[in-house]
């Protein structure tokens, strides 16, 4: 969908901070603790994104990162039944529960490690694509969630890399965790913006065949 | 269950926006609180996920991975082939890194890598990202124009070297492998890798220094 | 250009305040007054959009609309040389001038009247497309200013009105007054959205030749 | 004169952000302060410029136009041919009317207009627009789901009726106009004027009641 998280090649930004550093706030650093800690059972990462993408724009855009993940914690929370709009706002559970072991560092390093997570799956259909092939993105902004940016819609591409098949982000955000192929398309910027600082470079995306079509 | 319905979560961030206090810090308090009071963390778990991040997870993993590949031209091959399985010789893989695609910058061509969606990153490998990394400029700019973008990091291209910017859509991290610098002949890999930068291994650095920064 | 301005079809808005009124606050009604009383030389109505699309994009979606007309003006006429920052930070003129005689209601009517201004040109090339053409639209982002909003890019429609040769808003915005084609081109809503609403709605746009080729 | 420099302007912008008052009432005061200290404009103009859209420029300007199109076919045909010029007959010709284009509802067909790249509008036939007009949720809405958009507005649509949602991106403008209800035959124009509201002539209402609201 076209909301506030679609921005690539948007405007008016204004210059890059270079020197800013990981975090500002003690605050940004428990904020991301807790969104690796505390999961809500059924939240998919693509779901996790999405619903980061329905914050109001002018707040998405405005907000420092993990106040965000903040927000969007509280939201999956609440939306799952995990907790109450009440709870969040207060700070107190309206009911209290043991308190669960400590995860020391070491628990928390294991825990990180197995973040690793194989996306890839076996499917039964053929890559509709081969290496070099020439392909067309869908012109068409998504119904829903999609990782197919709109800088890119629209545009002629080649094919240069085949990944198997992986768990398909926009039915990922429904909780189908259906496959598709997936594959590195290359565009030429020149094919990308009317005004590219040199047509012949490239930007790569890793698209999914249900957003290609052939060229 | 999550409800999975754009509607309802977006009327969920709507109500959150309109009934919480605009200080982050107290949002992140309440939340935190909350968690805390119903069991499902423990507060110390939460300082010693920071710990992790402040004393064992950085750019340093990377930089490591990186001076084996320069050293080491069978390692470098298995990177280039796949360097989600290649960073497990480290006990490197973790949060985003199980398909990490490592991209070789050579004379004539720079890789740049960022995901204009969110903010992918392959963070076993390199750490907190910096906040420019999670910034909207440079989601923004970085696809459109990549030079501008690096001219602001103080790198400049000239027309002979190609850009090749890498957006993170789908679960892929990017891991740019800068150029070995002229001089560091006969280095030792711990050498080799006090010397590579998070930045150059984004792709918003280039040439490499030979003392450590 | 992809500035915050492009609007339509972007998602997580929300509901609409059906029940608005025109102002919600007096400085809003003066800053109307203001922008239409106090023109700065030079200005085209394209630039004039264009310089309020640089707006810092958090700031374009979060602030009043007359709020951002304000900053509007002020930039305009420290562009032009007519303020300095430091004199709209201040609200105290470097140099006073005599005041100008005041204009009556009666005046300011005339004024109004006045506003009605034509757009269109004779120009000597002869319009690309017939009534019923279809055509497609660019693809890519404009460089700069631009009226050919994002969702009706790479677009098919038909030509269903010409209105002769308007001034051409992309280069009225760099101060370049020529004339191009312009068109009514209806859209299927089916055509622009995967999730059409009705997909045999219709989205009507006027669009300048320099956007369309046939289809 | 203007530099017509983009990363000009947009550097400028930044700077007011930075250096203004958040309150923009503050703002509001301090360019009015400063064009009146300039000698750009008198104090008065501003009040007289308001007092015009108090009292002289509004919705009823629009009504009225409507009202003859519905009682004078002739008049209608005019209308319908070159609204900017029809309605020079009453002097409502103003900003932004000079190429206003009438769009004719009917039994199967609604129309409802828009700009979602600013907020064009007919001011000199309607006046100061509603505040939802100029909002990003209606710029965003309806041009994508124009139904949910009328129905948040109180209006239904079967199936059987076609929506045509008009942009206004360039300097067209357009103006609705609304079925003449059964069980008006025989009114006067100035009777039928008043039962015509603003948002009927946006596309916003449909049914117009019998009672002036």
């Amino acid at each position: 969908m076209d909301g506030p998280q679609d921005l690539g090649g948007k405007e008016s930004f204004g210059p890059i901070e270079v020197d800013s550093p990981e975090y500002r706030d003690d605050w940004e650093r428990r904020q991301w603790a807790l969104t690796k800690l505390v999961t809500t059972p059924g939240v998919t990462i693509d779901w996790f994104r999405h619903a980061l993408e329905t914050m109001p724009p002018a707040v998405y855009l405005s907000v420092p990162y993990f106040q965000k993940w903040n927000a969007n914690n509280m939201a999956l929370g609440i939306d799952a039944g995990a907790y109450t709009l009440a709870e969040c706002v207060s700070g107190k559970a309206a009911v209290r529960g043991a308190s669960p072991p400590v995860v020391s560092v070491d628990e928390c390093e294991a825990m990180q490690r197995a973040l690793s997570v194989d996306f890839s799956r076996e499917i039964d259909a053929q890559p509709a694509f081969q290496l070099g092939d020439p392909v067309v993105t869908d012109a068409r902004p998504s119904a829903g969630h999609t990782r197919l940016p709109s800088y890119a819609r629209g545009a002629r591409g080649k094919v240069i890399a085949h990944h198997g098949a992986h768990v398909f982000a926009d039915t990922g955000a429904r909780g189908d965790h259906r496959a598709e192929h997936l594959y590195t398309v290359e565009f030429r910027a020149g094919d990308l913006w009317s005004d590219a600082e040199a047509a012949e470079d490239v930007v790569c995306l890793d698209l999914w065949e249900p957003y290609l079509a052939s060229a | 269950m999550p409800s999975f319905d754009t509607k309802a979560i977006e009327k969920i961030h709507r109500d959150l926006h309109t009934h919480l206090p605009s200080d982050p810090a107290l949002r992140v308090k309440a939340l935190e609180s909350l968690v805390v009071e119903k069991g499902l963390v423990a507060q110390e778990s939460i300082d010693n996920w920071i710990e992790l991040y402040a004393e064992r997870i950085g750019p340093k993993r990377g930089a490591e991975v990186i001076a084996r590949a320069w050293t080491e031209p069978e390692y470098h091959a298995r990177l280039m082939e796949d360097a989600g399985q290649a960073v497990k010789d480290f006990g490197y893989e973790g949060h985003a890194t199980e398909h990490t695609k490592a991209v070789q910058n050579t004379a004539d061509t720079h890789n740049l890598v960022v995901c204009t969606l969110c903010s992918c990153y392959p963070f076993s490998l390199l750490g907190m990202s910096p906040i420019w990394y999670r910034s909207a400029a440079y989601r923004a700019r970085a696809v459109k124009e990549p030079r501008a973008v690096l001219a602001e990091f103080g790198v400049e291209l000239g027309a002979d070297v190609k850009v090749r910017v890498w957006d993170s859509t789908a679960e892929l991290r990017y891991l740019v492998i800068p150029e070995r610098p002229a001089g560091t002949e006969g280095w030792s890999a711990d050498q080799l890798a006090a010397i590579i930068t998070r930045d150059s291994m984004i792709g918003t650095a280039r040439d490499l220094a030979l003392e450590p920064s």
